[in-house]
């Protein structure tokens, strides 16, 4: 893989040559398949900041989220979360490695068990985890709440007594509970309409500034990516297309796929005469290469992709291209 | 009236929902009995009312002086339905094929005591020694005691077969010399038969074209077929009796007969407080079997003096059974050292008139005499085993108790096995001395009189509580005619004498 | 689809030596015995040379673990062994039962299908109506009625009051037989249909594209035809696969009760009589149709249903 | 034609109660669409819209009920008409499309019968005369292969061809007025755009009316002319879309708009925080001023 | 919570709190024993202000029979029901969450369970133990987890891709913690629905078992044995059948409905999400 800017010292999620494939059956006649979900993916989240993964429905976010937080184990690659693998020999139990990262999820109606009071959802996992005394569990889940902007009152009632939002931000306090470093967000605030979609935006800037959390954010959405991300990484059928800081990407996009999801979100701007109506042109990729795989032909993930490397078109800017 | 001639008769099977194998020698069921006699004759045959074997395949005999060895003049006129003559080769084949251990045949009994049965047993002959072709129609046998053969040799158990027929096949293919022919079985539902028109009985015999034998093991089921004059016989329990007895039309149509049969409550006399005789009479003295008879087996039954039925040879007029009397018990009871009373456990079967039904019934009567019984019902294939096998404090069932009074003391004779008939281990040694001597009468008269005074032991010591003698009750349709009162068992009845008139619904009338 | 379901008949054959090797156990601690039976009920005095005979003819006296080893290596042979009772092949004794069996359980079945679907419909087209709180109610009390009691009910009015049928028995295995055993033994699928179909039913029409069907245009009448039925099928189908694939089993109060020669009785006498192979060799049936109706409802899915793939 | 296609006049929608008045969850909403117009409403989740739309077509669910109102459709009263004249209008005159292309189409009928149907309901034709009818209508919204995928089963397509269909469903009889629910939400941004293009080509050849629901402002920027602004069952504001975006005169709107990350924002102004509005309106307020902006949060 | 009225539940309820009622007062609703008031005497008695729904063939009072009955059945029941939900939940469970080869042999074991007729297994356990309640409990509770285990199973399926199932194990909760806080109570509804349905089956089992003479100890009194005792009797003592029948078919439609009152109770409950 080839070597990020280290600013920061060591990373706090280094995923290396991630592959994710599924065994699928097919048609009547029962013939397997493989499901290249994720292929050779390389991400690295260094401390205290947010790298956004963007890219459309299917093209293998949730299943890279998933296996960093150990839910899916990964066909070949490697995952550390502060320098400890997540699979493998030296894997921590699902104990330890609940203290390490937290992930919450798209859709804020599944997330939270309906027969359980949000009280319970959050002190249950502290008990889990040594905690003892009674009143230190009450102490801490009236802090999350309250860090969500929540009132510890909250925590008698059930899920289904709050809004959209408010659960999603019950699943925040959640994912914040056991003092994790790393949270991953996936889709945080996709299915949430506009007005509380701003909330939970803001809550999530307000709580990395507050207690120096490094997110893993997962979005199609690149107006909220944009807003809250100090790196970008463009994912297509399974692979990184396109990678770098936030402003390389949205102001310099060159990789086809990116500029067209840029130009294809709808945005009240455009009708108002906003910034980013008119993309600027697009660089050419490096001599003798096309940008890879083409947005044209989308590329069958029943078929491991064929061979292209990620190549550096700026200080802290990437892009996959294909030599000719 | 008349005897007409033709129709089809709808009889009923009503022990069970299937006929198992259609061999009877291979089955100790009387569902396959009833089929069998259809289909199949013995040397003698039972006449039931004189309750004594009469001859039916041969037309004399003569016995030798020491009453061993009987030389039988057979029938000349008697035909296979597969055409072939009845000749000594068949009775021959017949015996030595229910002898042979691979066939392992519960009938074997039967003809145990016919000379060289034990060595094909062993296996030692394949042939039983005491059977002897004179000629075609001449057969000797010699047996092994003197004892009367007419009473073995008459069971549907030991029919005879045609000696050109593979035995195997008589299971599904039955060939025999009766009056009917096999036509078809459907298992679980009807075996059916037509008339033999080469039967070796009276010319016009049998009377009907077709025999129908349903299986019916659900008495409402038979209730309701009877009444919708589907079936034209039907076997009544007690509930049912009462109900057609009462009813004007039905009444008209019912057949009784003692059975012999004694139903009881048995104990293991080597068991306390079982083995001592003054609380088995406690029981007998604790229970009001009249009252029981009267309510709960409805009359259906004739309550028990001793063992020997009111049907046997055997059975003493003059004796007094145990009256109900509960001081009596109580007192016996005392007595014997248990004033505090005792327990009484009992198994039982599901039978109405023989099973856990009665235990209930005599739980509170017995109760008045200190003694705390209890049922445990189980599956009858249980309770048989259970039984035979000795594992009871007590048990409820029916036991055979005829036709022969001296087969039937046997089973208190005390070297006879638990497992064979002996259940309760009774023994007594003037009972056995008088078993010993009736083996070896042959005056009929004094034998019955020896029997007489065993029964007389017996009730006195009281290895069991005297129930009742079965009645059995058989229901027929006003166009049935020559049923006869078997009280071996109702229900095998001689169907080549049987008929029926116009009166009958149109698919079976005579024509 | 041939691969399919060889693949699907292949996999059986444990789930039929589980069966075999379960009912072996069970009887092997069951109390009772077969030559036990030999008394006929108090009639017989038993000799022990005779149980010997029996045993050692049956191997009942070898090791249990050689005989569920004997009864293998015949099964394997499709050999299921004689019966004890009337020591012919148990093959020939099912093959005997088992087509007034299936007419039953098909008679049954075409009884349920036929009157209890519609009604499930009808019922969920006016769900509160009169006729659905009617008919629910009638299911539910049909599911309440012991077997015995509506055979039993069904002679006295058909047979006996009306006398239009025939009480009891096989016949020659005529229509006119079939009919009240049918009814007997159909009612409660029948009423578990009705049930399943209203609930699918309901199901369905809440359904979001029974809302589009409804803004093209698309009349009750059209609806149901076009968007409900075939999609409730693929609801009842499971229900009705079950059904099917137990009755064969549970007809065993309603042959009796009627002389109907089918396998249930035939499976409860051999019981009674703990004539072991027989037991074995019905229930290895009843589960084979259990097994075989399970493929076909598969394959009725994979029909009914594009969404399904046959795995 | 000078008039509006549709005229909806102080449409109410509530959940009766036995024991007291009725809930209003929609409550006197008044607008018009005029013919080939795309009219936008907008407005948080569950704020009424989709019952409106529903309650055009007659086919909101029990215990919904249409309380008062009219909705004049070429003199007659929509909401007053027998089921059996309703019934002709439904996909003939006006027809609808659904959020969720996933469950909206029967998982068991191929799509060319799906679309055929429409021809069969109210053209007439036998199953086989509109057979090639729906393959037309497949070619219409740009399916590629129209012939192999009419004999398609929907799961076998994906979101945006599935969208797709309904469309070409929902255009087979030529409409005068086109109710999209929500129709793009359920799909990914880059097959939004094609879907969102493709409705808007398909109105602008047929004449057809457009009443676009969204929650997505982009998304009613990008394709209306004329926008409601809809809260918690009222209708706050109607504007020409252009004005609405650039001067917003309720507060409400005004919050919206300000709570919406734009793209290209951040370049010039920094990462800050959004606007949050943390607010809607009183249902039962007598018009809609700025005052009667309540806490939101609190479900009933 | 507004509950609306629902036929089904209403009258579920009603029945079923009629027969518990009946079984828990019984002595305060007859002064007649069950067991010991036998009297040959007075069998038979056609129902009469003494007794009310006249008596057995052994002189017992009927109305006694049927309400102490209703303890043996409905504990049956009951428990039966209880013990089959706990195996089949706890089966459907860990099958429908570990999946693997764990499912295939609850799966192939739930197949098997299916096909063998129950009455078989059931037979042959009373046959071991011998009848009694305690028997007839193990029989009955042993016999008839499958549908229960079928429907956990596929719950559990669908339910622990659920964010919350995912969430639990982020957060380090083991497997069975999981299975027990996070899924069991959410499948807890069709359950209960399974499991009131099989109340009913479990009563009508009892009595089936009863025919065959493996029910409870005569002459401790169940509907199923007094069925059995008095189905002879049908025509000329109809009440000896006709009330214990009456008692089953109660309870067994109580018990139905109720179900189907709480599946129809639950279920716009699931749709509205607050
Ligand atoms: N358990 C699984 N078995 C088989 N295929 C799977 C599985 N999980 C995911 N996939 C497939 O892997 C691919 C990537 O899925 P993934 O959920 O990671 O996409 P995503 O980018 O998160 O999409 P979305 O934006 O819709 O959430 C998809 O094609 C999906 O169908
Ligand atoms: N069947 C129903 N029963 C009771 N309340 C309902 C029902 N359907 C909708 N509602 C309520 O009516 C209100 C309006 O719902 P509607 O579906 O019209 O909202 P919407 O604006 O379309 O929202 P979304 O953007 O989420 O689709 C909501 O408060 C909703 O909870
Ligand atoms: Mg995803
Ligand atoms: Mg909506």
């Amino acid at each position: 893989m080839s070597a990020a800017p280290d600013p920061a010292g060591a990373p706090i999620l280094k995923v290396e040559d991630l592959h994710v494939r599924f065994p699928v059956s097919g048609g009547l006649l029962g013939r397997k398949r493989i499901l290249h979900a994720v292929s050779g993916v390389d991400l690295s989240v260094q401390p205290g900041q947010c790298l956004s993964l963007v890219g459309e429905s299917g093209c293998g976010k949730s299943t890279t989220a998933l296996a960093i937080m150990g839910l899916q184990p990964p066909s070949s690659g490697a995952i550390t979360v502060e320098g400890r693998p997540v699979y493998g020999p030296g894997a921590p139990d699902r104990r330890a490695r609940a203290r390490l990262a937290q992930i919450v999820f798209q859709d804020p109606f599944s997330t939270l068990n309906p027969r359980e009071t949000v009280g319970r959802a959050l002190s249950q996992p502290l008990m889990l985890h040594g905690v003892r005394s009674r009143a230190e569990r009450a102490e801490r889940v009236a802090t999350a709440l309250r860090q969500v902007g929540l009132l510890p009152e909250h925590a008698a009632r059930y899920p289904h007594e709050f809004s959209g939002g408010q659960r999603q931000r019950i699943g925040i306090a959640r994912a914040l509970i056991l003092g994790p470093r790393l949270i991953v967000l996936d889709e945080p605030v996709s299915a949430l309409d506009v007005s509380i979609r701003a909330q939970i935006i803001n809550l999530l800037m307000d709580l990395q500034q507050n207690l120096g959390l490094s997110y893993l954010m997962i979005s199609h959405d690149l107006g909220v990516v944009e807003h809250v991300s100090d790196r970008v990484a463009v994912m297509f059928a399974g692979q990184i297309v396109e990678e770098g800081g936030w402003r390389e990407v949205f102001t310099a996009p060159a990789h086809p796929y990116t500029r067209r999801l840029i130009e294809t979100i709808p945005n009240p701007a455009r009708l108002t005469g906003g910034a980013s109506e008119i993309l600027p042109p697009a660089p050419e990729p490096p001599s003798g290469s096309v940008f890879w795989p083409p947005v044209d032909r989308r590329p069958d993930i029943s078929q491991p992709p064929e061979p292209s490397v990620l190549m550096s078109i700026g200080e802290d800017h990437r892009v996959r291209v294909r030599k000719i | 009236q008349e005897v007409q001639r033709g129709g089809t008769l709808n009889f009923t099977a009503p022990y069970g929902s299937s006929v198992g194998t259609l061999d009877i020698t291979a089955s100790a069921e009387v569902q396959t009995e009833i089929v069998a006699h259809a289909m199949h004759r013995s040397l003698y045959k039972w006449n039931p009312e004189t309750g004594k074997p009469e001859p039916d395949l041969f037309t004399e005999v003569s016995v030798s002086d020491d009453g061993l060895t009987y030389t039988y003049k057979l029938r000349s006129d008697a035909v296979f339905h597969n055409d072939k003559p009845f000749t000594a080769d068949d009775v021959i084949f017949s015996y030595n094929r229910i002898a042979t251990p691979a066939t392992a045949s519960p009938s074997a009994n039967f003809i145990s005591r016919i000379n060289g049965f034990d060595e094909v047993q062993g296996g030692s002959a394949t042939e039983m020694s005491g059977l002897k072709k004179i000629d075609d129609h001449t057969l000797e046998i010699t047996f092994t005691a003197s004892q009367d053969p007419g009473f073995d040799l008459m069971q549907n158990y030991v029919p005879i077969y045609p000696s050109n027929v593979d035995g195997s096949t008589q299971a599904t293919q039955p060939v025999g010399l009766g009056p009917f022919r096999f036509v078809e079985h459907v298992p679980g539902s009807r075996v059916s038969f037509e008339r033999f028109e080469g039967f070796f009985g009276q010319d016009d015999q049998p009377y009907l074209d077709r025999l129908n034998i349903m299986i019916m093991g659900e008495a409402a089921a038979r209730d309701v077929a009877f009444r919708n004059r589907e079936i034209d016989v039907s076997v009544l329990g007690s509930q049912q009796y009462q109900e057609y007895q009462a009813d004007p039309d039905l009444s008209k149509g019912l057949l009784e007969v003692a059975e012999l049969f004694t139903r009881v409550v048995g104990f293991d006399t080597t068991k306390p407080p079982f083995d001592d005789k003054r609380v088995r009479q406690a029981v007998n003295y604790g229970i009001d079997k009249q009252l029981i008879i009267d309510k709960l087996v409805k009359g259906k039954a004739f309550p028990a003096v001793g063992f020997m039925p009111t049907t046997s040879p055997a059975f003493d007029p003059n004796a007094q059974g145990y009256a109900y009397d509960p001081e009596k018990a109580k007192a016996l009871l005392a007595e014997a050292g248990h004033p505090d009373g005792i327990d009484l456990p009992v198994i039982a079967n599901q039978n109405e008139s023989w099973g856990a039904p009665i235990v209930e019934a005599i739980i509170p009567m017995l109760s008045k005499a200190n003694i705390r019984a209890s049922v445990e019902p189980v599956e009858n294939a249980v309770l048989e085993d259970r039984i035979t096998g000795g594992d009871f404090t007590s048990f409820i069932w029916s036991l055979s108790s005829g036709p022969d009074p001296l087969n039937i003391l046997r089973c208190f004779y005390s070297k006879t096995a638990q497992s064979a008939c002996n259940y309760t281990k009774f023994s007594n040694p003037e009972v056995d001395r008088l078993y010993e001597a009736a083996q070896q009468e042959r005056d009929e008269a004094k034998r019955n009189d020896l029997i007489r005074q065993a029964d007389g032991i017996i009730r006195e010591e009281a290895p069991y509580w005297f129930f009742n003698y079965n009645k059995a009750v058989m229901a027929y349709q006003p166009w049935v005619h020559g049923l006869k009162g078997n009280p071996q068992e109702l229900a095998i009845q001689d169907y080549d004498k049987i008929w029926i008139d116009d009166t009958a619904p149109a698919d079976r009338k005579p024509q | 689809m041939g691969r399919y379901v060889l693949r699907r008949l292949l996999q059986m054959i444990p789930t039929l030596l589980a069966v075999a090797a379960l009912i072996f156990l069970i009887f092997s601690v069951l109390p009772g015995s077969f030559a036990g039976t030999m008394t006929g009920g108090g009639r017989r005095a038993l000799s022990p040379e005779l149980v010997a005979q029996i045993n050692a003819q049956f191997g009942l006296d070898k090791p249990l673990p050689v005989r569920f080893w004997d009864y293998l290596v015949r099964l394997v042979q499709f050999d299921l062994g004689t019966s004890f009772r009337t020591r012919e092949p148990v093959i020939d004794l099912i093959a005997a039962r088992i087509w007034p069996s299936l007419q039953l359980a098909l008679a049954a079945m075409t009884l349920a299908v036929t009157v209890g679907i519609p009604l499930g419909f009808l019922a969920a087209m006016r769900p509160g109506s009169l006729l659905d709180s009617v008919t629910m109610i009638g299911a539910v009390s049909g599911l309440s009625m012991p077997q015995f009691w509506l055979g039993l009910l069904l002679m006295y009015v058909f047979a006996l009051q009306l006398g239009w049928l025939p009480s009891f028995g096989y016949g020659d295995g005529q229509l006119r037989n079939l009919i009240l055993p049918a009814i007997a033994l159909g009612f409660a699928p029948m009423a578990l249909l009705a049930r399943t179909t209203r609930a699918g039913v309901l199901e369905v029409m809440s359904s979001d594209h029974i809302r589009t069907a409804m803004a093209k245009g698309d009349s009750s009448a059209q609806m149901v035809r076009w968007h409900v039925v075939r999609n409730a099928m693929v609801l009842i189908v499971t229900t009705l696969g079950l059904q099917i694939g137990s009755l064969l089993g549970q007809a065993l109060v309603i042959e009796k009760l009627f002389s109907w020669p089918g396998l249930g009785s035939l499976m409860v006498d051999s019981v009674a009589i703990r004539d072991i192979p027989v037991v074995q060799g019905t229930i290895l049936v009843i589960v084979l149709w259990f097994l075989v109706i399970n493929v076909l409802v598969d394959l009725v899915y994979a029909a009914i249903d594009p969404r399904i793939s046959l795995r | 034609m000078s008039g509006p296609l549709l005229d909806i006049r102080s449409l109410t929608i509530g959940i009766p109660n036995r024991a007291g008045p009725p809930l209003e969850i929609v409550r006197d909403l008044s607008f018009d669409i005029m013919p080939g117009e795309v009219f936008g409403l907008v407005g948080e989740s569950g704020s009424g819209k989709s019952a409106s739309a529903l309650a055009l077509m007659g086919l909101n669910r029990r215990p919904l009920t249409t309380l008062r109102g009219q909705a004049l459709y070429g003199g007659q009263d929509l909401l007053a008409m027998p089921r059996r004249s309703m019934r002709k209008l439904r996909g003939n005159r006006i027809s609808m499309i659904f959020q969720e292309p996933m469950t909206a189409l029967n998982p068991l009928a191929r799509i060319g019968r799906q679309i055929a149907e429409m021809f069969v309901l109210h053209r007439g034709l036998s199953w086989s005369e509109a057979r090639p009818r729906a393959v037309e209508a497949l070619a219409a919204v740009q399916v590629p292969n129209p012939e192999d995928r009419a004999r398609a089963y929907p799961h076998q397509l994906s979101g945006g061809l599935r969208q797709r269909v309904m469309i070409a469903m929902a255009m087979a009889c030529r409409p005068d007025l086109l109710i999209a629910d929500e129709p793009t939400t359920a799909l990914d941004v880059t097959v939004q755009a094609e879907v969102l293009r493709l409705i808007r080509e398909l109105c602008e050849r047929e004449g057809t009316a457009v009443l676009l629901i969204s929650h997505d402002l982009g998304v009613i920027a990008q394709m209306c002319q004329r926008v409601g602004v809809m809260a918690n069952g009222r209708l706050l504001e109607l504007r020409d879309a252009r004005a609405l975006f650039t001067d917003p005169r309720h507060p409400y709107t005004r919050g919206l708009l300000a709570a919406l990350p734009r793209l290209g924002s951040r370049a010039t102004e920094g990462r800050h925080r959004l606007a949050d509005l943390d607010m809607t309106i009183d249902r039962n307020a007598p018009d809609f001023a700025a005052t009667h902006l309540i806490p939101r949060g609190e479900p009933a | 919570m507004h509950i609306p009225f629902r036929l089904n539940l209403t009258l579920g309820l009603a029945l079923v709190s009629l027969v518990i009622l009946g079984a828990v007062f019984a002595p305060l609703l007859t002064s007649h024993d069950p067991i010991l008031d036998a009297d040959l005497m007075n069998s038979e008695m056609p129902p009469s202000w003494d007794h009310w729904f006249g008596t057995d063939s052994q002189g017992r009072d009927v109305f006694a029979r049927v309400l102490y009955g209703a303890r043996v059945s409905l504990t049956i029941g009951i428990v039966a029901q209880a013990i089959n939900s706990t195996i089949g939940i706890a089966l459907g469970l860990s099958a429908g969450y570990w999946g693997g080869w764990w499912d295939d042999v609850v799966n192939g074991l739930t197949n098997l369970m299916l096909a063998i007729p129950s009455l078989v297994f059931a037979l042959a356990i009373m046959a071991v133990l011998g009848p009694g309640v305690i028997s007839l409990l193990i029989a009955l509770g042993l016999t008839n987890w499958s549908w229960s285990c079928r429907i956990t199973r596929s719950a559990v399926m669908s339910l622990k891709s659920q964010g919350y199932v995912q969430a639990a194990r982020t957060l380090g909760y083991g497997d069975i913690r999981i299975m027990l806080t996070q899924l069991l109570p959410n499948i807890v509804g069709p359950v209960l629905v399974m499991a009131t349905l099989g109340i009913g089956e479990a009563v009508l089992a009892e009595a089936a078992l009863s025919f065959l003479g493996l029910g409870i100890r005569p002459p401790a009194p169940s509907w199923g044995n007094m069925l059995t005792d008095a189905r002879e009797a049908i025509r000329s003592v109809p009440w000896a059948t006709i009330f214990p029948g009456l008692a089953v078919f109660i309870t067994v439609l109580g018990f139905n409905l109720l179900g189907d009152g709480v599946r129809d109770w639950l279920d716009p409950r699931m749709q509205v999400r607050a």
